[in-house]
């Protein structure tokens, strides 16, 4: 029975154009907030709601949120100036396992690219082999490649139409880069269905994939049921986000999620 | 499986008097499905669907205080006509009975609803006690007449057990009960989440985005305890306990002040294993009946009021 | 002593927002003398007297639950003259107001009361919301009209200001509070203890003698904030909230939702540092006004309710 | 925050009579029982109340209560039979400080020889020189002389009328003994008006001298205010019920103390 309460106040320090659908918010929070890599929060503005993010920095007293407006909420928080508040609970749900022996291959999808980037860091810090590939449709929908740039990481960029990159989708990139080289494991965030055609490939290879799930989230808290991931009946806020793709495979994963009045919809991305 | 803890309520034949409360973890099918091998759960009670679909609040909908939760879910759910659909297809082979919480505004939703959903489930639980949705649960609750008028249509388009869900928010709980009976009610759930709110100190807002909310859990645990105690010695029909149970301790109290079976919603996320509470309670419950003497739970219900 | 703490209620001037809840201690008047001392609480209220000596309930008449307590006392008190007799002993020299909790069962011992006590009283609370015990509190308070009259009495009896506790278990609180205000009480305090009880498994019988007894503490405090948050809105009168105030989140809380003071009670018992957790709050709520940019607590009273 | 809602069960084993008016509970508890000397517990039967009561004996699973008939409480529990249950929480209070250096005297009058045993017990089994002084108005009004010949327990008896050992009081005999012996510490149950003139001698002579002390507890945990001890404001339940006399001495102590409604009355014993 640990209370979560208590929102952590951020002030909004910088707000950063990432394409013209995704900003990054630099926050300077009010204490220090203790996260694991593939975590999440919940982002909280009154008045104007609460969405679960997995933020793309953190250190000390900085966070940044990496956030793509496709509705009300998303797009409020994105376009907010120095100086606003927002409000955060958490640290919820599981990260990834970054604790696996073997080299590690990172694979983020549109904001993806941004929400795997403390994980990327967390390995690299450790010394352990790892390889980042981040995509999008094309050059202007690439997500925090120039704060990957700024932090010296090594990453190679895939892009739909091939004007920054590797042409082709990054599942496709996927079995480029592993028919050179063998990793043993895979992380990814992104679109569900280029997340299930990574983790079939990897299921095929043998090879361990870890992906983070979005589903709708509302308490955050495992307690209403919003998020299950059918027929599993599994929880992305307490038992996720992060799943390993064998455990999921066959399951809603990649073809059905709830919507906000708990129909059983199509994934379209 | 475990003779000891059958129990009936209403006509159901319970193998366990734990039930899963109405709303927690949303019951999607696939859930109940899962939840349903449990051999401490003696009965799913499903979330509360409505005539229409319903996307709930805006987030936040809920508030972890520790020590219980207030929610301001708004009643997300499909719908009635879907819903069934969806428990269509978890019905079959299914161990357990299947409640159907259902909050209808008015008779004639109530018929509809209940024609409808009466292939699937085995009983019905009506909700006329959420805090915090308008025209639906309290304010349908507190009206008494058409709290009358509702249980009256479940009970003509039916033929299963029907419970009503009261709430803890009002003076005179025992004549909503008596109301709820006198209308057809089989058995009466006690009790629905008590009013509260939280301002997040902050922000300076109400946290919920519905502003007023409901408190559930362990701070809730001595209002049951009391309702069910009062409508014990107060109508005749049976009683299903809910609210704050985190323990077996918890359970029995209920069952003691009257319960014939007994609800567990937050406790399910409250403690760290889960589903597995149910079975921690279930198996408190045993080591206690057989401490005590009893063969089985139902030589325990009510005996709080006895003077010995 | 900390001038940005000072408030204002019903014309009292308190140097601090923190109040002794009733009946919490006893307030003995030794005791009363001592919180006096304290530069953080603002005003000490004394527990509930009646017309009568009054013996209480038989043991046990208090249930400890960790999140809050059960309580029924029965209100022990030695009567009011004896009372008053008492305070006169305390109230020289006593730096902060002294406002009296008074239980009448009827608008003549309020009258007699009020005029007796009011050479040693700077106020009168007027307990309408005991949970437990019979023809008082909560009897009264939910009968209209004879709350009317008792208030009324108590008005017409002393020029002092005068406050209404209220009772959370009502379905219509609100209206409650109205009919306070509109005979005459300067002030609302919200809110007395929530119904409940407890069963001990073992002994398989009620705990409370009383059988019923009221929930305090950290349990309640959700429930109090939604209802000053709601009378802030509804009436016009001022507001000292009390309920499950353990630190200055929760004293804030009640601020922001509307509260002009607060009372504490259960957190004395329950904190680890007894009435040090005056102290406590006090310095939460002053380093909360500097951070956030406040010069008084004045400034966030009801800061809740405002669109920003 | 530490729920004290849950009673022990505990069984009679044997009701042993002491005196007329006074019995020990022999109970054998349903789980192992924490209690420092001179800390109390709240005894409770379903219908008949609940007082506190300061144990005797504990040893493990065993725990003795003695128990004088003073009213209605404390006769229905006196009178059990053995196989009757009773139920207890606890437990509460400050016991006696039994680490000050020096050697023990303990002066037990009445019941308060029964409730000073586990002090005496503990001291003695650390090696610490003590001795013990129990008193009562004549012979048979001793309390727990039989049990304490079976503890094998070096005590000398005072009574009033000189029937057993020194004839007076037990402030007399206090006088006596220690004007031939010196002991550092002082430590005594009994009725108060007895008490005060002890800890009065003790100031005196510079002695450390612990009361326990008797007023209405009802809720035991602090909360309810019944049990203070006035002028003082300390509560007898959480303060106490021990306390060193040169703290209270002046007080109310020995002189006055509140009914169960409050009024202030005299102490008449
Ligand atoms: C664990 C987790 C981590 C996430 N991390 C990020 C991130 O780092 N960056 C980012 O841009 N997005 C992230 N998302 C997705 C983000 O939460 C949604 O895009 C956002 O909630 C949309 O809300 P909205 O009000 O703007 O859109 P709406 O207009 O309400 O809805 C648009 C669509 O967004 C989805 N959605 C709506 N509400 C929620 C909700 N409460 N939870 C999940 N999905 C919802 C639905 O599919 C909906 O159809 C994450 C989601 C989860 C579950
Ligand atoms: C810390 C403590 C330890 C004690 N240990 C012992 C002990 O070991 N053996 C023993 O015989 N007695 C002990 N007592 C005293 C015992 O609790 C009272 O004699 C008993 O409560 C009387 O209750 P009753 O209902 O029988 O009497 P009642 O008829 O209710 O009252 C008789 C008198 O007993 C006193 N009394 C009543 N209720 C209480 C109460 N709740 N708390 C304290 N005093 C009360 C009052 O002075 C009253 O006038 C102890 C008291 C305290 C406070
Ligand atoms: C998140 C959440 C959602 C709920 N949804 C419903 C609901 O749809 N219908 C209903 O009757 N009760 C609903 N409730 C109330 C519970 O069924 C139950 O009455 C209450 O939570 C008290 O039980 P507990 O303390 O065991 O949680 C909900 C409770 C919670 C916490
Ligand atoms: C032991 C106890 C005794 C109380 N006695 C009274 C009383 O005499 N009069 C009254 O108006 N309220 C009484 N109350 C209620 C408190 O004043 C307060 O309203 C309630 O406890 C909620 O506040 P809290 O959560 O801070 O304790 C009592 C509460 C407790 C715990
Ligand atoms: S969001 Fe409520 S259970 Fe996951
Ligand atoms: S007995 Fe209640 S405070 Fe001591």
């Amino acid at each position: 029975m640990n209370a979560s309460h208590y929102y952590l106040e951020a002030t909004v320090a910088s707000n950063i154009s990432e394409t013209s659908r995704v900003n990054t918010l630099v926050l300077r929070l009010s204490e220090e907030l203790k996260i694991a890599p593939g975590q999440f929060l919940m982002v909280w503005r009154p008045g104007d709601g609460e969405i679960p993010i997995t933020p793309s920095l953190t250190m000390g007293e900085t966070l940044c949120l990496t956030i793509e407006k496709v509705g009300f909420t998303s797009s409020r928080l994105a376009s907010l100036k120095p100086g606003e508040k927002v409000f955060l609970r958490g640290p919820y749900g599981n990260g990834f396992n970054l604790s696996l022996p073997g080299r590690y291959l990172l694979i983020g999808g549109g904001t993806g690219a941004a929400s795997l980037t403390p994980s990327y860091l967390s390995l690299v810090r450790r010394g352990v082999e790892t390889l980042f590939l981040v995509g999008a449709r094309n050059r202007e929908s690439l997500v925090y490649v120039r704060r990957l740039r700024e932090l010296g990481a090594g990453f190679q960029v895939a892009t739909d139409d091939g004007s920054e990159g590797f042409k082709g989708t990054l599942p496709e990139f996927f079995m480029e880069v592993s028919s050179r080289n063998r990793f043993e494991n895979v992380l990814t965030i992104g679109p569900e269905r280029m997340m299930v055609k990574i983790a079939e490939k990897c299921v095929e290879q043998g090879v361990s994939c870890q992906v983070s799930l979005v589903r709708i989230v509302r308490c955050g808290l495992g307690v209403c049921g919003s998020c299950v991931l059918d027929p599993l009946g599994l929880r992305v806020c307490v038992d996720g986000p992060v799943f390993h793709g064998e455990k999921i495979l066959g399951s809603d994963f990649g073809r059905f999620m709830r919507d906000e009045a708990g129909r059983r919809v199509e994934v379209v991305q | 499986m475990h003779p000891g803890m059958e129990v009936e309520v209403a006509g159901l034949v319970l193998r366990s008097p734990l039930m899963v409360a109405s709303g927690v973890l949303g019951s999607s099918p696939s859930l109940i499905r899962i939840i349903a091998t449990n051999p401490d759960v003696g009965a799913v009670v499903t979330k509360t669907v409505t005539y229409l679909p319903r996307t709930g609040y805006e987030n936040p909908t809920v508030v972890d205080l520790g020590y219980g939760f207030l929610n301001a879910m708004g009643l997300p759910n499909p719908g009635y006509s879907e819903y069934r659909f969806e428990l269509g297809s978890v019905k079959k082979g299914l161990e357990i009975p299947l409640i159907v919480s259902i909050g209808p505004s008015d008779e004639d939703e109530a018929e509809e609803m209940v024609e409808e959903l009466d292939s699937v489930a085995d009983g019905f639980e009506v909700n006329l006690s959420c805090p915090h949705v308008e025209n639906l649960g309290v304010e349908v609750g507190s009206d008494a007449s058409k709290a009358s008028g509702i249980v009256k249509a479940v009970r003509g388009s039916t033929g299963k057990p029907v419970l009503a869900k009261i709430s803890p928010n009002v003076t005179d709980f025992v004549a909503n009960a008596r109301n709820a009976v006198e209308a057809g009610a089989d058995a009466i759930t006690a009790i629905n989440t008590v009013r509260g709110m939280a301002i997040d100190v902050n922000a300076m807002r109400p946290v919920l985005s519905n502003v007023y909310g409901g408190l559930s859990g362990k701070a809730i645990h001595p209002v049951a305890v009391r309702i069910v105690f009062e409508l014990y010695e107060k109508i005749k029909a049976p009683i299903v306990g809910c609210g704050g149970v985190y323990d077996w301790r918890d359970a029995v109290e209920l069952i003691l002040a009257g319960a014939t079976a007994v609800q567990i919603g937050s406790a399910i996320a409250h403690s760290q294993t889960g589903l597995k509470v149910f079975n921690e309670i279930g198996e408190g419950v045993r080591r206690y009946l057989a401490l005590k003497g009893f063969s089985s739970v139902k030589q325990i219900i009510g005996l709080a009021h006895s003077e010995r």
